[in-house]
């Protein structure tokens, strides 16, 4: 098919998909069409071998033994780090602290930064197309010291709404929190200018990449953010991978969040003193196997190359909004594909997407449909609900071609 | 599965047309929920007399099993006593749970339901009707809305 | 050999050794003798399978998606938490909290339960033999809180020193953190009594597991303890699981700790209402396939027996110390088996346990040297650091022998 | 890997006989540092004279590497310019990170430590008292010891 070649000009899909074991499965007899990548991604043998070769040769914990499977185990998981860091452009692997993802990231630093230099009548400036996960912790932080949340509202066409962006960042702002591509619109947001903006007062920038990272990557020093959350779950790797980057300056002037394990230097009966950055903010035995197949993922990624894998998204969402168009669906998000990563949320006719969900079930495609963690959106643009269809490295336009047949089946149920 | 099982003809009747959907100003209960993962919400209203539901309303939105359920739901219970209602809505979970299998006879249009029982997400929204109705009865929470069970 | 046989009445080791790949490492030439399990179990094929078989058949994000697979992922995970419960003798399963493991637990206790409820002048009372993941948290709730910290002290052989239990456990304590077995003396601590005399005075108890819940097991009902933290990676999980078990009114009465992904039940700009428990604490994508590979490592642990593991371990520390003390090994812990599991603590002769895990490695015996976390014990018995020998499933009498073996290496080069 | 790769004979002749270890109480620098890890300390003194270490001596306790490093290390430095102390820091922290591979001419007896670069988590051991005089002399941090790293 000429449009599959021209579109998926950047990869070799179909090698790709080989690679992924769970696209061989079908659903009810039908192949799986898996749409909700940017829930969470499948994972390629090479990282699932990674995990299983870990556990298999070197299975030890890092940090903490002198023998040689201690040893290995500690070079595979400070090696992920390195690779993590190289692919983030951060030349200093101690600027990567591991986490189990985003989440508990964004949490650890309301809580490490946020619990130590926020004051009463400080803001922390939102979005209103954060994920929960970059709202929630930051009201626990509010709560706990008194600042206050300001939010950056949205443009009717799901672009951020820059117009009072000077009435809203202010020398008042201490962090400006900002996703660098949203979950439910798909928007790519303009990081650099707002992170610029945001320097001009003096406050910081945390970027939430849980999108950004995978679909387009990023480079932390061209952006010159201060803090850049990530999950390796939503880039092929294992869940319970993922981690913060962060300046070190702030690394080290930020208080040890978690408490306990190898996070220490020594530890006394009434205090303690505390390891180096980034060891002083991994608590306990880490995710360790985890990291180490994260690594894998990067390798991966790298392979195929960040510039292709975006090109291929590119394609692949320029068709689907095309084609969800043609039928009459609602999209919700920008229409320049420029600035819409491989997300498309919309609503079929009136079909409430939790239906709309169930009968592509039926025929073997798996989408999303919820608030995506996204209520101020839903809120924004008067749904409750959106259906959401996302893109990865091995869906193809014959998949979005599936969602888009699909979309028949249910309208026949509900006419 | 053939989607029929699920979107069966008086499911889409109930949720295309819904019976009873109104507020209810002068109702003696009324209580609301939501589920958090699709959005759905549903408000139940309950004007009492002599023990009896004499009227049963609701509105909200959401997909199509959650809204037919409530539908179907203030049809059933409408005029039935506070003790019927609540061996209703024991029956009703049952069906759901997977535990029983009643049959038209003690649950009407309500069986046209059952099929959800093969999608545990789903079954989440058909319940949400019926755990308002039951905190409007003042029976404590159910278990099935604003939580992540199935 | 008639000894092996009667020690390892329980087990069926040999069988059990074909189920764990590593094992049939060598270190140079020579077969790997693992004697680490304290600081991270090995695991065997079934875990290794369940978490590769997440991936290539239901990989999903758990509770977020409608369609099979993310029916599935919910169904796997979900049902982890309810072998995790029964497991634990947890008649709901809503009372566990999936975490990364004791010390991520630790912590969610002393933020959700200890910021909210700790205040000035109240005492958390502690053991010197806590690990430091079970001493930091608290250090950190109050530093935040103005409670205060209080030690129950070590007696010369190692066990709790309750002479003065009374005058340490009065009102004023609002809870006990105690582990159920020390990581560096072995030390099976009189939970039961503890339990009944913090319950007497209104003190909650928070009982450390993690060694405790892999090699005796442990019933909630039974112990009627109040929190129980647990890791996974330390009895035969994956690295990234385990829990936290919380009696259901606790943690119903306790704030959210991390903030973000399906915590919540509604977000707004400027608060938030949430979940259900256990949900409450589970923020963000969850370590999914490590949690259900976690319910494969539960399902090994029934299978053999958990009176079994315990019996075989009894047989092969009683072994041990046997053997360490005929060579003339100092031994740092209880004489008596009963109340010591299977970790040996020693130093051999003056050789630093450092040099000695470094000649011992070169036999393959891979032993553990430092302070493991434990730095208030080390300093109570005088020593930097002590070597420590451990004992799972796995671990067989000969491996105790090659230990000894081993040990007369180190001699040779340090005399 | 044979052991004497490791525990050369001069490495365990200082570790049990250590040069230098005493006290200093009129040092114009001493500096203290541990490895977490293992509970090795060091403390380093330093006795200066016209831009010289006229007298360098350490305390502390540890394994047989850390010990006997810092004992080499104090009769290395001895009598050296604070200039061709730091020379020696340097090389000996490039042998140690496999980076240079200096000869008894440039090291003398500590050429015996290069066996521990085969043993990675070791090279902290070897280094800890290196770092402690890299910051006795006000060269900041080190980079081994305090951290978990190698
Ligand atoms: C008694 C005890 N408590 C807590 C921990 C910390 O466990 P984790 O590292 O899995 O968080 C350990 C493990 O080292 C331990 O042995
Ligand atoms: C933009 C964004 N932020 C944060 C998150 C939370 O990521 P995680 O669930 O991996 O912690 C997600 C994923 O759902 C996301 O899409």
């Amino acid at each position: 098919m000429a449009v599959t070649q021209e579109r998926s000009a950047g990869l070799d899909v179909a090698r790709i998909r080989e690679d992924f074991p769970i696209l061989s499965r079908t659903i009810g007899g039908k192949p799986l069409v898996y749409l909700d990548s940017t829930n969470t991604a499948q994972r390629p043998r090479q990282v699932i071998d990674a995990e299983r070769e870990f556990y298999e040769q070197h299975n030890a914990n890092a940090h903490r033994a002198i023998y040689f499977l201690g040893e290995e185990a500690t070079d595979l998981y400070e090696g992920a780090r390195a690779k993590t860091a190289r692919f983030l452009g951060a030349p200093d692997p101690s600027t990567i602290v591991f986490t189990r993802g985003t989440t508990e990231s964004v949490n650890l630093v309301a809580h490490a930064w946020g619990r130590k230099f926020l004051k009463e009548g400080d803001e922390i400036l939102l979005t209103e197309m954060e994920h929960h996960s970059d709202i929630v912790p930051w009201q626990f932080a509010a709560r706990d010291t008194g600042a206050v949340l300001r939010y950056l509202g949205l443009t009717d066409d799901g672009l951020l709404d820059l117009s009072n962006l000077e009435a809203l960042l202010t020398e008042r702002t201490k962090i400006l929190c900002v996703t660098g591509m949203s979950n439910s619109l798909g928007t790519i947001t303009p990081l650099p200018r707002l992170i610029e903006a945001a320097h001009a007062v003096g406050a910081l920038v945390l970027v939430d990449g849980a999108q950004l990272v995978p679909h387009r990557g990023a480079n932390v020093v061209e952006l010159d953010c201060d803090f850049l959350a990530f999950s390796g779950h939503k880039m092929l790797g294992p869940t319970a991978s993922g981690g913060l980057f962060a300046k070190r300056e702030l690394l080290e002037a930020m208080d040890p969040f978690l408490g306990g394990g190898e996070m220490i230097n020594e530890v006394f009966h009434d205090h303690s003193t505390f390891n180096e950055v980034p060891w002083k903010f991994e608590a306990g035995t880490m995710n360790v196997a985890q990291e180490v197949a994260f690594g894998a993922a990067i390798d991966y990624l790298e392979a195929l190359g960040m510039d292709r894998v975006r090109e291929h998204e590119e394609a692949i969402t320029a068709y689907a909004l095309e084609r969800l168009s043609e039928v009459g669906a609602r999209i919700f998000g920008p229409t320049d594909v420029a600035v819409h990563g491989g997300v498309v949320s919309f609503w079929y006719r009136d079909v409430h997407p939790h239906d709309l969900a169930t009968i592509l079930n039926e025929e073997g495609v798996a989408i999303r449909a919820g608030h995506h963690c996204n209520q101020l959106v839903m809120r924004r643009y008067g749904v409750p609900a959106t259906a959401r269809a996302s893109f990865y490295v091995y869906n193809t336009v014959q998949e979005v071609d599936a969602l888009v047949e699909a979309l028949g089946k249910a309208e026949s149920v509900f006419t | 599965m053939p989607l029929d099982d699920i979107y069966k003809e008086v499911i889409l009747d109930h949720y295309k047309k819904p019976r009873n959907k109104r507020e209810m100003p002068g109702a003696e209960r009324s209580c609301s929920r939501n589920n958090p993962l699709c959005g759905d919400e549903i408000t139940v209203f309950v004007h009492e007399e002599d023990g009896r539901l004499a009227d049963v309303s609701f509105t909200g939105q959401g997909c199509s099993i959650s809204q037919s359920s409530a539908s179907m739901m203030t049809e059933a219970v409408g005029g039935k006593s506070i003790k019927e209602a609540r061996e209703l809505i024991r029956q009703f979970r049952g069906m759901m749970a997977g535990e029983a299998d009643p049959g038209e006879d003690e649950l009407g249009d309500l069986v046209a339901l059952k099929g959800v029982v093969r999608y545990p997400i789903r079954i989440k929204c058909a319940v949400l009707a019926w755990d308002v109705l039951q905190e409007a009865l003042g029976d404590g929470e159910g278990f099935a809305s604003g939580t992540s069970a199935h």
